[in-house]
């Protein structure tokens, strides 16, 4: 069913039961980092829905409070920055209808997004794609983070903690980039941190730690996000231990919706055909061994 | 009164002259699920070819300013599946489907045209005669006159649905292209396809798009957009459906006021998935403020008011 | 060590790859007064023709998407004033001064050119086969190969200065029209000149620009520009020069990436007086960064890596 | 001489004795009415060297505070819109350093402009252009202006305050158009106001009050702002009635030094021929009788 287009106010709008349209009210920004903008919006549908490993796709720039309040059926968008970025879910307050998403700034988009103040209004879709699921029979995950990576790993940590162990591995290059070490903690996961330069935890990539804790027995479900090489080492690593692994993957997004076909990576198809998938909607998570490492 | 947005394009009735533009509205079901698509003038499906196409390799999609690079490359399951288990949703939108036609060979073409020729629930097919021929080296169809011509005879002939030449922006003389296929049988010309392009990542000092070149849409394009259909518009007297950087109801309006008959919102709908009922309410906004009844009063009536003297004709402007 | 900027096309020595676009810099008197000229790494001035010109009526600029739509239509006092009363300003400023030719017929060209060769101070001719020629109905020299090759031949004669061909973009194939102007005598190629376009005014339904279309620049171009030097610089062996929508180090480096040895800043001057200095520091910068020595190395490096594996070429790409 | 180019932080710069190059930063903003801006900016060089008639070419995008006072040696500047706005100069307190703008929100760019906020910085260039002059032989200068056209005017009222008597007649379509009747008067001027509507003032265009003043035998030097078809009345009337007119025209601005050829207004030239003059350097200010209205 289609719920009315409201023509008036900030009144948000549910997509047959899947995804919200509306605007996100920034509730809280904050910098945990050098680089890095945690924001916390308000908005109720995405909030509820969210489930770890989904992403919203938010247009980068803040609307403002006037802008949100004002008659317009939708938001004066600007035509440059042109297109919505995609980031992970990184966080759900469901009661309190408020969810965060946690970036780097790297861009154009991401550094207009950076310059949010609470109170803004940010034009968001979501929650989209198909999120993190566990396969039965093992009570651990294993979640693996490098870099800005972590960032849907903390709602994975909290929403997972009430049926499995969670156990971190977050990676960076410094200690600086050693992001949410804390979050996973308040969700009662088992956190360790690998950095390449020595300077925190284990020294080396988190691909060495996570061998290195494999080989001290540790099993379990692997949810993992970082930057292509990474995920590759992973893929490889866990089909040696024989460990089911799952991707968030990363790609140029232009709809979000599968629509566009922008958004593709090649996996492997049971029968050893290859084919593009849309990342958006049949990811963002995909099976480790489905990935067609050759084909991005 | 208010204004009456509905218009009639090669015998397809169109409650608005706003149709979603090929490629990226999909099949149309990622977007019925986010508004009533029985509110658009005319859904165009994605390029479809005879065999499926497995596409381009990523990154497909590159951002510039005011616009976008997409290479995905045709990527579609192919005629049988899509009118095996896309066209009945389709049909059932109460809304005219208009299919995408490409094709590597005047045959394929042909052959596609023919399939859907006899599968009810299509109004009309778009030939998209901007994709590569292998066949000639890779020079597009829709850049030479003979190829041109050629393959809009060749579907012509197996088919007689209504037919609308989508023509490519990368040529010297639009016009000219225009009366090509139009002579050879076309209904309608729809213009602009994307302007082709490319991206430079200046960190990895490679191109950003797998494929290397991509086409461009978006704002940025739309000026060069308008004057196509202001050329076509006055070079052929079929209608003409303009596109190009539409994000407004505005935008629209300039495109009817430069001499075409109905456009089609591209690239704006990947931001904004209603954007084609956006610019609906925005021609209609603009039609009642302005106390214009039909769409039909619009279509042009920036030409009108050129060849009345307000302007140089093309020969004499300078740059 | 630090980055050497310095460049040489057609036995130009320039400080930086950076050079100031045709039209928007006039003959460089009004930056003159806002920066100091001799950074630059040279001077094109505007388009000149034989006769003096007076214009297109106004408007002649409308804004567009991240870019603008000019009309301006070769306005200029003509060569003999040009070289009495600008010539000895411009070779002053110790900058290599490039004159930019234009004319409606062969001979204008040749004669302009003939001129300039006796006239001290001109470090190069740009020859601007983009605006009309009235004798052909207003087909440009910059599309029909053959009134191309007429032209460029013909200045060729008339001169022993370097020639750079500046070519239109509205063009099917530019590489070949780039081999057309090397064959004829062309010692280099600048791209691109403006995209034709227009922009249509609601309010007025009238178009925006006095003479209707105009020519359209600034970043929303870029991809577009980017293409045609990667198409350009894989077709002739001479030097390109790159332009299209530079407003910063970071574009000019995709430039040169892409096969430009030099490029050209025009749109962001009107934005920034003195952006061509802004853009050769980003190249510096780039350069120091990625400890890059001479700017030859940027010169195409994103094609060799591209036929080194990573990507393909055109002929196999789809839309 | 040339100044030196300054890398860092908001130091302006002065091109060659004319104008100045750098940012403004907004002191004030009020909305004298709906729909109207009135901004004053603290720019010394540009104060200091304004005339009344001059204008400032204004990249309409408010940068902030943050932005001026980063280390970036030109701010960051969008793509979209992409050509800065010329402004006439509405006010300047040369003491202060202080100069103000009054515009009208019209599209794109000045609706940018209108969302600045104190302490945000403009980049300005500036002043631009020849300025009113009046010719010796007159102790009345009659400014008129046609709605938004009053901004120049203002100061003009000001600065022949010492010299001149000065006349200023304000027209608008109702009374909500009628600008600066207060500005005037500060300044010294006697006011006279029409509206279209007669809802202030005489009722009827300014031109028609223009025409009633002078048969009751006003006199003067007439510096007039508004739009061509107001101007192309105002340099009949004035032809007429043999006094000398000024204009301040517009136009589409693209560099707004001279170097473009971007702006052009067609003039005859006293041997009778034609040309196109650069708006921007050779005006806005161009006497009535030399404009060629059909060339418009
Ligand atoms: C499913 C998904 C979830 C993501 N989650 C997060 C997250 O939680 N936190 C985070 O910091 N980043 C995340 N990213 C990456 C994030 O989308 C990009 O960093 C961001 O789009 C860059 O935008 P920009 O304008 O700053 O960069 P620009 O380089 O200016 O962007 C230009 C274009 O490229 C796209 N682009 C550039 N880099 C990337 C990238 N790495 N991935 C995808 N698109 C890119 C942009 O979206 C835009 O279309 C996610 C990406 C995907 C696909
Ligand atoms: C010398 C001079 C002095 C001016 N002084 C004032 C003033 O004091 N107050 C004021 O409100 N306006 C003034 N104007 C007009 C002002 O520049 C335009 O209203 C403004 O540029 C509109 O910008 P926009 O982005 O809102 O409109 P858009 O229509 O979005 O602008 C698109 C493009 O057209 C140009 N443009 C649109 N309308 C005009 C116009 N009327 N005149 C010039 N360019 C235009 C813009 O600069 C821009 O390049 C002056 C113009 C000139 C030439
Ligand atoms: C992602 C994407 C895919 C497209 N695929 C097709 C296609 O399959 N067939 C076609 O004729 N045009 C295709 N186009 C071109 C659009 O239909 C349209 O002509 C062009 O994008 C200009 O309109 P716009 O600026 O509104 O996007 C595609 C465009 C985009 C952005
Ligand atoms: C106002 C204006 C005037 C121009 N005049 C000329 C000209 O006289 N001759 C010419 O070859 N190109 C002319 N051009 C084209 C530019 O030199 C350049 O090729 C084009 O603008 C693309 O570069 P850009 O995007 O950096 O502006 C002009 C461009 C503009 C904007
Ligand atoms: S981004 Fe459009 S299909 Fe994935
Ligand atoms: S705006 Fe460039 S010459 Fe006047």
């Amino acid at each position: 069913m289609h719920a009315k287009t409201c023509r008036k106010g900030n009144i948000n709008r549910v997509m047959r039961d899947e995804a919200a349209i509306g605007l996100g009210i920034v509730k809280a920004r904050e910098e945990p980092a050098p680089g890095y903008v945690r924001l916390r919006l308000a908005f109720r549908a995405v909030a509820e829905r969210a489930r770890p490993g989904q992403f919203v796709h938010v247009y980068p720039v803040p609307l403002g409070l006037s802008a949100a309040s004002r008659d317009a059926p939708v938001p004066q968008r600007r035509l440059d920055p042109f297109l919505r970025r995609p980031f992970s879910i990184h966080d759900a307050d469901r009661s309190r209808g408020e969810f965060a998403i946690l970036f780097k700034i790297i861009g154009k988009g991401t550094r207009e997004l950076a310059e949010v103040r609470v109170g803004d209004a940010l034009d968001v879709i979501g929650p989209l794609g198909n999120g993190f699921s566990a396969p039965v029979g093992y009570d651990r995950i294993i979640l693996m983070g490098g870099g800005i990576g972590v960032a849907p790993l903390v709602l994975a940590a909290k929403d997972f903690a009430g049926s499995h162990r969670v156990v971190t591995l977050v990676g960076g290059r410094t200690a600086h980039d050693v992001l949410c070490v804390d979050d996973f903690e308040a969700a009662g996961a088992q956190v360790h941190v690998a950095t390449e330069d020595g300077s925190l935890g284990f020294a080396g990539q988190v691909t060495d730690l996570f061998e290195s804790l494999l080989s001290q027995g540790l099993r379990g479900v692997i949810l993992a996000c970082g930057p292509m090489p990474m995920m590759q080492k992973v893929a490889d690593i866990s089909q040696v231990a024989g460990l089911p692994a799952f991707f968030s993957l990363e790609d140029r997004f232009g709809c979000g919706l599968g629509a566009c076909l922008g958004c593709a990576v090649r996996v492997v198809e049971p029968d050893g055909s290859r084919r593009y998938m849309r990342v958006c909607k049949e990811g963002p998570v995909v099976e480790a061994q489905k990935v067609d490492f050759d084909g991005t | 009164m208010e204004p009456d947005t509905s218009v009639t394009i090669c015998g397809i009735r169109m409650k608005n002259p706003v149709m979603a533009a090929s490629g990226t509205f999909g099949y149309g079901r990622e977007y019925g699920e986010v508004f009533d698509l029985s509110k658009m003038g005319a859904i165009v499906v994605k390029g479809t070819t005879l065999k499926p196409r497995m596409g381009n390799p990523p990154p497909r999609l590159a951002e510039t300013p005011c616009g976008l690079l997409n290479s995905v490359g045709l990527e579609n399951p192919g005629i049988d599946v899509f009118i095996e288990r896309e066209l009945p949703y389709l049909r059932g939108l109460g809304v005219p489907v208009i299919v995408n036609v490409a094709g590597e060979t005047p045959e394929e073409y042909a052959e596609v045209s023919k399939r859907l020729d006899k599968a009810p629930g299509v109004a009309a097919l778009e030939v998209n005669v901007s994709c590569p021929n292998v066949k000639k080296g890779g020079m597009a169809f829709g850049t030479d006159p003979e190829a041109l011509k050629e393959v809009i005879s060749s579907v012509r002939r197996s088919t007689s649905l209504p037919l609308i030449t989508k023509l490519s922006p990368n040529v010297s003389d639009i016009g000219f292209l225009a009366r090509v296929a139009t002579n050879a049988g076309s209904d309608a010309i729809s213009l602009i396809n994307t302007l082709l392009g490319m991206a430079i990542d200046v960190n990895t000092m490679k191109p950003v798009l797998g494929a290397v070149f991509g086409g461009l849409s978006g704002p940025a394009v739309k000026p060069v957009a308008l004057r196509m259909v202001w050329e076509v518009s006055s070079a052929v007297r079929v209608p003409v459906i303009g596109m190009g950087g539409i994000t407004s109801g505005t935008d629209a309006v300039e495109f009817l006021l430069a001499g075409a008959s109905a456009v089609a919102v591209g690239s704006a709908t990947l931001v904004r998935p209603d954007a084609c009922l956006e610019v609906v309410r925005g021609i209609w906004e603009f039609m009642k403020e302005k106390g214009v009844m039909t769409v039909g009063e619009l279509v042009g009536a920036a030409k009108r008011k050129v060849d009345s003297g307000a302007g140089c004709p093309r020969g004499t402007r300078d740059f």
